[in-house]
């Protein structure tokens, strides 16, 4: 899996930044083959991990800055979100559908990130952060699985 | 964010243009429960055809009104959608408990 | 100057980037109230000083990593290149118009930083690397310098 | 980069799409040459209206094919600039040693 380009960055914990971040996943994504509605599809798992962490991870601290990396490879894009805040203590049970914290949300976010992207896994400490890393496939690359790559 | 709102008779239609995401819920939120607030509203008309890109953020505001809507029996109508949007609420199901109609007038005509 | 947001982000030095960072300023930027010809304007600022990074800095070592940070504040928008390349011997030769290093290259890029920011300040060592530091003026906003801040 | 490349008599039209910059500079510079090369090209006719965006790097393709035009006695003349692209090489020079027309017809017809 040779690695055709590597981003790394970091910005406050503040919901304007959802937008700005997947605006700019889909820029650096777009350096692979990526159809129009693949880039749609990252857009969304962008925005649901980093609302995430924005929400969940740091509550109402928007000084506390979250993590993104993303890398191309021929197969695809690999993209972690992270954040160094509450944690998650039952993560299997975060992430089954429509299961939240909030009242006021859908629990949908880990869904949505399963849904539009080849694959997702949670590494949560509580009280230390949390790290989402996700997989999409470009087309015609071979799936990530079968290169023995998870 | 940018939006439109207009009340005719009880029928609220609200119009937002741009992304629904965690950073524009808060205002739509605002915006909505406001008119909801100040007018004896029974049917809440959402056109979506200015909005290009929705997520759970967006999808959490509209099912929040349709909640409060709902309680009293009264309905929530979406028009609209733009194909981003309309695969996002379908896989959350929200398009199953909303009615979706082609333009504003059906959406009225069909409500009664 | 309260800071209203800030972003820091690092890529590799491949042209493919240059395009990925002045998408990512100007989706960033977005958050004040720039006209669009304010963010066309970055656009090309931040372009030209990534390009610089990469041409000039890292030559042809697509390894190494350029750094990009942006700071919003109710002023404008502060953004800073660097990289730890070959560094610049004579800053103000390097900044006149239509000098260049590179007989294929117009020696234009300092020239239109500065047409297109209010303010360009290089900090350069050779050996060690370069540093832009540029700021834009919001619409509206105070002119940065009448604030005691450069 | 995209680009679409004709061959008309002795003028050789080239019609990039994009973006002219650092990253399509190498890609622009070795379709032009190669097009040049192969052919008797007195007049070179740059149709930019698909290209929304240029910078240093950009220009400096088209400096580098004009300098080879002109040190022969050839042309080159540009179509179709759209604003960010006008004011970039109004800055740098380039449309006062360029002629500027508003269409390939203009341009072909006004060389002669
Ligand atoms: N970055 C995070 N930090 C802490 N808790 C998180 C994080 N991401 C998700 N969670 C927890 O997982 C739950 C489910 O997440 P999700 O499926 O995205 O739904 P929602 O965000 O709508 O609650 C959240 O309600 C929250 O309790
Ligand atoms: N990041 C950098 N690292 C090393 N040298 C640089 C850097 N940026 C600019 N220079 C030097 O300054 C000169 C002028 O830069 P510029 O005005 O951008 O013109 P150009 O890039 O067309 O040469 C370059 O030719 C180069 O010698």
């Amino acid at each position: 899996m040779k690695v055709i380009n590597q981003l790394k960055m970091e910005f406050q914990s503040l919901p304007a930044n959802v937008a700005f971040a997947r605006v700019a996943v889909a820029a650096f994504a777009s350096q692979l083959d990526f159809t129009l509605n693949d880039l749609e599809e990252l857009k969304v798992a962008v925005s649901e991990a980093v609302a995430n962490a924005i929400v969940h991870g740091y509550g109402s601290s928007p000084s506390a800055m979250v993590r993104l990396s993303a890398t191309l490879t021929e197969q695809g894009i690999e993209i972690r979100v992270e954040d160094s805040g509450r944690g998650i203590a039952d993560v299997r049970k975060a992430m089954e559908p429509a299961f939240s914290t909030d009242p006021e949300r859908m629990g949908l976010g880990f869904v949505f990130m399963q849904s539009f992207m080849d694959r997702v896994q949670v590494d949560s400490s509580p009280g230390k952060g949390t790290r989402v890393t996700m997989f999409k496939q470009v087309n015609g690359g071979a799936p990530a699985a079968s290169q023995g790559t998870h | 964010m940018e939006m439109d709102l207009e009340i005719r008779q009880d029928t609220l239609f609200v119009r937002p243009v741009g992304e629904l995401d965690l950073g524009a819920a808060d205002s739509l939120r605002h915006s909505v429960e406001q008119a909801l607030n100040g007018n004896p509203v029974r049917h809440l008309v959402l056109n979506l055809s200015r909005v290009s890109y929705i997520d759970s953020a967006g999808l959490g505001v509209i099912l929040g009104r349709y909640k409060r809507l709902a309680r009293e029996g009264w309905r929530v109508s979406l028009v609209g959608l733009q194909p981003q949007v309309r695969r996002v609420m379908d896989l959350s199901g929200l398009l199953r408990i909303m009615g979706e109609y082609p333009s504003e007038e059906e959406a009225v005509a069909r409500a009664g």
